[in-house]
């Protein structure tokens, strides 16, 4: 359960238990394939959630930058991110151990959109906790998740975002532990769930890795991820950590700036790989924006589902042992990424996914011959988002935003 | 193992364990309602040092904690507010781990950031500061005891408790390692979920303490004690001690939003407390003959 | 270019030349795959359009309904519909001709945002003409089709719907013909549009009958689509008209009601193969929702990707030959249909396809043992319309619409 | 073929053919409008049947259809309104091929309703009244020769004129097909597009002048054209008549806007209408020699 210094299991006792469980039956079904359960998943995977996702060949993107780029499209799972991956194999996971219910926390509503479709898929009671806030700025994530009959609970706590959120699933989890799963969106959590999140996300990579040998008979010279939580990210990553020539960047949000203000106790960033410190958060050791007392500050990015303030323990030691590039990029260049590969490739990505395009950019002809990005989801959820923030800018490529001004 | 005030706090009688959140809602009143604990009867008082996250509290304690950081508690502060109380009870610090890491962290940093390297101090600056001003002994929820190696050996270096909870899944192998690094006393957790005031009180701690009959250590219990009669049936049930905490925070909480004189709030507490040690010592009256537990 | 008494070419003389240039392009390229024209688009529909999307054994539905119901999940392909498979063939088809230019009409958008992106994609130009009133109802495919980089023309005339749109579009076309291809959205308009849109779209049935021979070693006993203008339609049934055996049902819209109000030239419903008359709309003879006189009524359906008074007329032609069954349901059915299978699946579907849901819902048992329904497109853009309709209405199966009164 | 009035028409020298929508704004204005027309030297009258979907107009016929439509006109109205005109230049009767086909459609599902069945008849009762009424014959802008077997049939059958028109991307045999089919005269198109007054003479119009020099039946130039002096070019370059409709509708719709008198309007229609006339007679004028067209 542990990445050198990183992860552990730092719960509270009542849920120690479940954590045990939990890891025998990941062991179990996940590593060992008992009752064939991971064959389940796949085929779940493929038929429901629309697996495998192609690898592309992006030709505008590798004219423009004299290099051959490749995009990985986890735009085009169900419900348009790599979210459910993860989300289904933990639901799966449940029913395997006889859980009769599961909980989720979420953010942007992503993982809890994810969650909430293969909770109904698999018939199996779901609810998922949300910041007040996020509710109000999420409506139609809400929605779809009440639709998928979840029940979709506020959190009033604190500012009321991701990480209030996730505070009170835990809560959820530790009172009704016996019965419950707790579906954890990312590589982040105590042990099991950064192993686990990572190898139902990893299919990314898995697929990715053959898809490259069939088109280009060799491996990519770098991979891009944007890195939040960090589970496009690991899932991108974990099939190429063992091929060292392949470079691996987990591009994070550097937001409006790297600085933090500790007096309010905001970081207007969540570059947690890049200028978090280690510290221990919802049940792991791993790095964190954090003031100098330990307390946790809020991030802040124009993607809201990077907005967290801690990362995948994995993630934090690989960056440590030099095998992944810590890197960030700042809002105004994810934005305007995101308006550049809508225009000239004829995907709209999600916010999330930009961060890795604009560093591609940034980086032009410094990757090697043949980059492979992680497009980890659609940008359909953050029409009204591009709206306010490209208003607030001057993004040359952006469209006329006249008619849209004030959302939708 | 090296400090006994807390095991002694428990030698004569039910022990009463009061908690609430150091700073809240501001320093000074806070200092009169703990002070109004000891007069009401506490025998050891629970301190917390409020985190930014407190996943294992429920929205009594949440509140208490958003106060105690708005008015500006902090790891430092919080020392000071120790050494500033005018108790003579056991105190034990109750805080999430991070909080206890950092400190260390924060140090070595100060240290250095000339150098540019970074080391991992662990616990140890905090315990060292924490003995230094008089606490007895630790609660970190959020701290099992797989991960509790570098805090144990701390604690064990300056002489401080490092009290553990046992939920009401704790079985086994799990309670076995649990108690072979507890000390001072054990929190068993009267039922699962996270802390708050309830009205009835749960069977689930009656097996609890069956559970643990085979260990030596003191048993307090907590989550969910709210009156004297509930103090009463749990000492009846065998328990060595009651920990209480969001009944007293409400208290705390209304006085902070009918903007009520500290005074009068502290009063409110103290009558409270007493009517929880009265409690426990009826029950603890009630305990021969043994034989009528169920 | 006939199909039976329907389809032909009922255009403007100076259109003329153009389509028999582009029949002539459609021969060779499309149906003798002259320079690997379809190994290309083929190829595009993989990597760019993810393509093939599953066919999925959906467990809840199979249940319900006593039989085995199969999904073919368009709603995964890059857009969230089939109308990819036809905007991509269309465009690669305009650059084998060497056009400079692409324009095409839209009504909801799904057309327009599946042009934007396939013309992103090859880079071409793309103009998208859409109705004033439909403009205003579809704001976020407005901006999607804006940041994709396509030109989006409001027209005025009429009421500003679909119908308007397309004759604006055929308008340009008359103006620009020689460097501008037209790509229509659906299997209507001259020949060879619904034939080569029928090709295009024909990916679906190719690939779910492979699907359902490898699933159940057989073919289903009814496939069912919806059928708006009808390309998901043709698409899903193409490869299955010659099995004999495999019973092809096209749920139109009913809309609020069957009947017509010739005063009003309004008809509350899309049902041109169930009520409407033969008649020539659009550059071909078919069924159409028309007045006695033969002005073309505005048709009405809560999905207004079905919102069209006519119909593809080698549909209709196989509906008078008795090969396909015309059926619709009403709009409270779809409605309900909708609800049914975001719950029990965890597939939030278009309005379109929850008609083909509903249809199986009012037939259960009389179907056969093995249903395949065509799941056109997913519901995202369909959400607030949702909202609306629900609390109008008393669908007992919904989720309390109290917060989301008046919509996002 | 059997109707000569409108190849009778261009014989003495330029026609000049307006067009105005049947019913524009109302009947009886648009019956004043076109009377005027004929005043004004028309040789030809087109008259527009509005169909819902006026795919080859631009903006001002739409408009022009909008309003007819609105105001009542159908089919019958239209048949009536030919009969109440009262003027003595050929007509000729533009409209969308689905009034055409529906016309007989309607009439057979009204003596076919009782027996369920549906007979399609086709053209032939929208030709035969058409016939009754006095028309000369028929411009089907969305029916190419292709598809106009069956209209053909008819209008032979009771001696009406089809007059198909020529795009300037209409070549080869393609033209043939057409030149094969047409009778009263081609309707040049002059430019690509839809219809709609513009300010210059194209330049693809002298083109299509040529490509039809080898035919015999009138050339009539429309699409563009607006005043006497784009008449007077147009027939210069060899046209035997020009077509003008959106410069005419465009007075209607102004006159329609401002609530003007419908003899107020009739007088500005006249007026522009001998405009042109007068600009196509000075075009003839200048025809020898043919040698300086280039």
């Amino acid at each position: 359960g542990k990445f050198g210094e990183y992860g552990g299991q730092y719960v509270p006792e009542a849920l120690m238990p479940a954590i045990t469980e939990l890891t025998d039956a990941y062991e179990r079904y996940v590593l060992e394939n008992e009752d064939g359960f991971m064959d389940e998943f796949r085929r779940r995977l493929r038929d429901f959630g629309g697996r495998p996702t192609p690898t592309q060949y992006a030709e505008r993107l590798s004219e423009r930058y004299d290099c051959n780029v490749y995009l990985k499209r986890e735009d085009l799972v169900h419900g348009g991110a790599h979210k459910l991956n993860n989300a289904l194999g933990q639901v799966l996971l449940a029913k395997y151990m006889g859980k009769e219910r599961i909980v989720a926390e979420t953010g942007a509503g992503q993982h809890g959109t994810a969650t909430a479709m293969a909770a109904a898929h698999l018939d199996m009671p779901c609810e998922v906790y949300m910041g007040k806030r996020d509710i109000n700025r999420q409506r139609p994530n809400v929605f779809r998740m009440r639709l998928n009959g979840s029940t979709v609970t506020p959190v009033t706590a604190g500012r009321g975002t991701l990480k209030e959120a996730i505070s009170e699933t835990m809560r959820d989890w530790a009172t009704n532990v016996e019965d419950t799963h707790y579906v954890i969106g990312s590589v982040v959590g105590p042990h099991p769930f950064p192993a686990m999140v990572r190898d139902f996300q990893s299919v990314i990579s898995e697929e990715a890795r053959g898809q490259m040998r069939e088109k280009t008979g060799g491996l990519p010279d770098a991979v891009l991820a944007c890195a939040g939580g960090g589970s496009n990210t690991m899932g991108a990553f974990a099939e190429f950590v063992d091929d060292e020539d392949v470079a691996l960047y987990a591009v994070e949000a550097g937001g409006s700036s790297l600085s933090v203000d500790e007096e309010s106790g905001v970081a207007p960033n969540s570059a947690s790989l890049s200028t978090g410190r280690e510290g221990v958060l919802h049940g792991a050791r791993t790095k964190i924006l954090q003031d100098r007392d330990g307390q946790i500050m809020e991030s802040h990015s124009v993607s809201s589902g990077l907005d967290y303030a801690g990362v995948g323990p994995e993630l934090a030691h690989l960056v440590d042992e030099g095998r992944v590039t810590a890197a960030n990029v700042d809002d105004d260049a994810a934005l305007t990424a995101f308006h550049r590969l809508s225009q000239l490739e004829g995907i709209i990505p999600a916010l999330e996914s930009a961060h890795a395009f604009a560093y591609l950019e940034e980086n032009r002809g410094e990757l090697g011959d043949s980059v492979l990005v992680n497009l980890s989801g659609r940008g359909d959820k953050d029409l009204e988002s591009v709206i306010e923030e490209t208003e607030k800018r001057d993004i040359d490529i952006a469209p006329d935003m006249t008619e849209f001004a004030g959302g939708f | 193992m090296a400090n006994d005030a807390l095991e002694a706090a428990f030698a004569d009688g039910p022990a009463f364990v009061p908690y609430l959140a150091a700073g809240d809602p501001d320093y000074e009143s806070s200092l009169k309602y703990v002070e109004a604990l000891a007069r009401g009867g506490a025998d050891v008082i629970e301190l917390g040092l409020p985190f930014s996250e407190p996943v294992a509290e429920g929205p009594t304690i949440q509140g208490a904690v958003v106060r105690s950081l708005e008015a500006g508690m902090t790891p430092d502060r919080f020392f000071e507010f120790v050494e500033d109380l005018e108790v003579d009870v056991p105190l034990v610090c109750m805080t999430y781990y991070n909080l206890i890491y950092q400190y260390g962290e924060s140090e070595a940093r100060g240290a250095s950031e000339a150098s540019g390297e970074t080391a991992s101090t662990g616990p140890r600056p905090f315990v060292e500061k924490a003995a230094d001003v008089g606490l007895s002994g630790f609660v970190v929820p959020d701290l099992p005891a797989e991960e509790a190696g570098p805090l144990r050996e701390a604690c064990d270096e300056f002489g401080l408790d490092l009290v553990f909870i046992v939920a009401p899944t704790t079985r086994g192998e799990r309670l076995e390692r649990i108690m072979e690094q507890v000390s001072g006393y054990v929190y068993v957790q009267a039922r699962l979920g996270v802390t708050g005031a309830r009205e009835d009180v749960s069977g689930q701690t009656e097996e609890s303490l069956d559970r643990l009959e085979a260990y030596d250590v003191p048993k307090a219990v907590g989550f969910g004690i709210k009156t004297g009669d509930h103090a009463e049936r749990i000492v009846a049930g065998g328990a060595d001690g009651v920990i209480v905490g969001s009944a007293l925070v409400d208290l705390v909480a209304e006085g902070h939003e009918n903007d009520e004189d500290a005074d009068a709030v502290a009063e409110r507490l103290e009558s409270l407390a007493r009517e929880l040690k009265d409690g426990a010592e009826r029950g603890f009256a009630q305990r021969e003959p043994q034989a009528e537990r169920t």
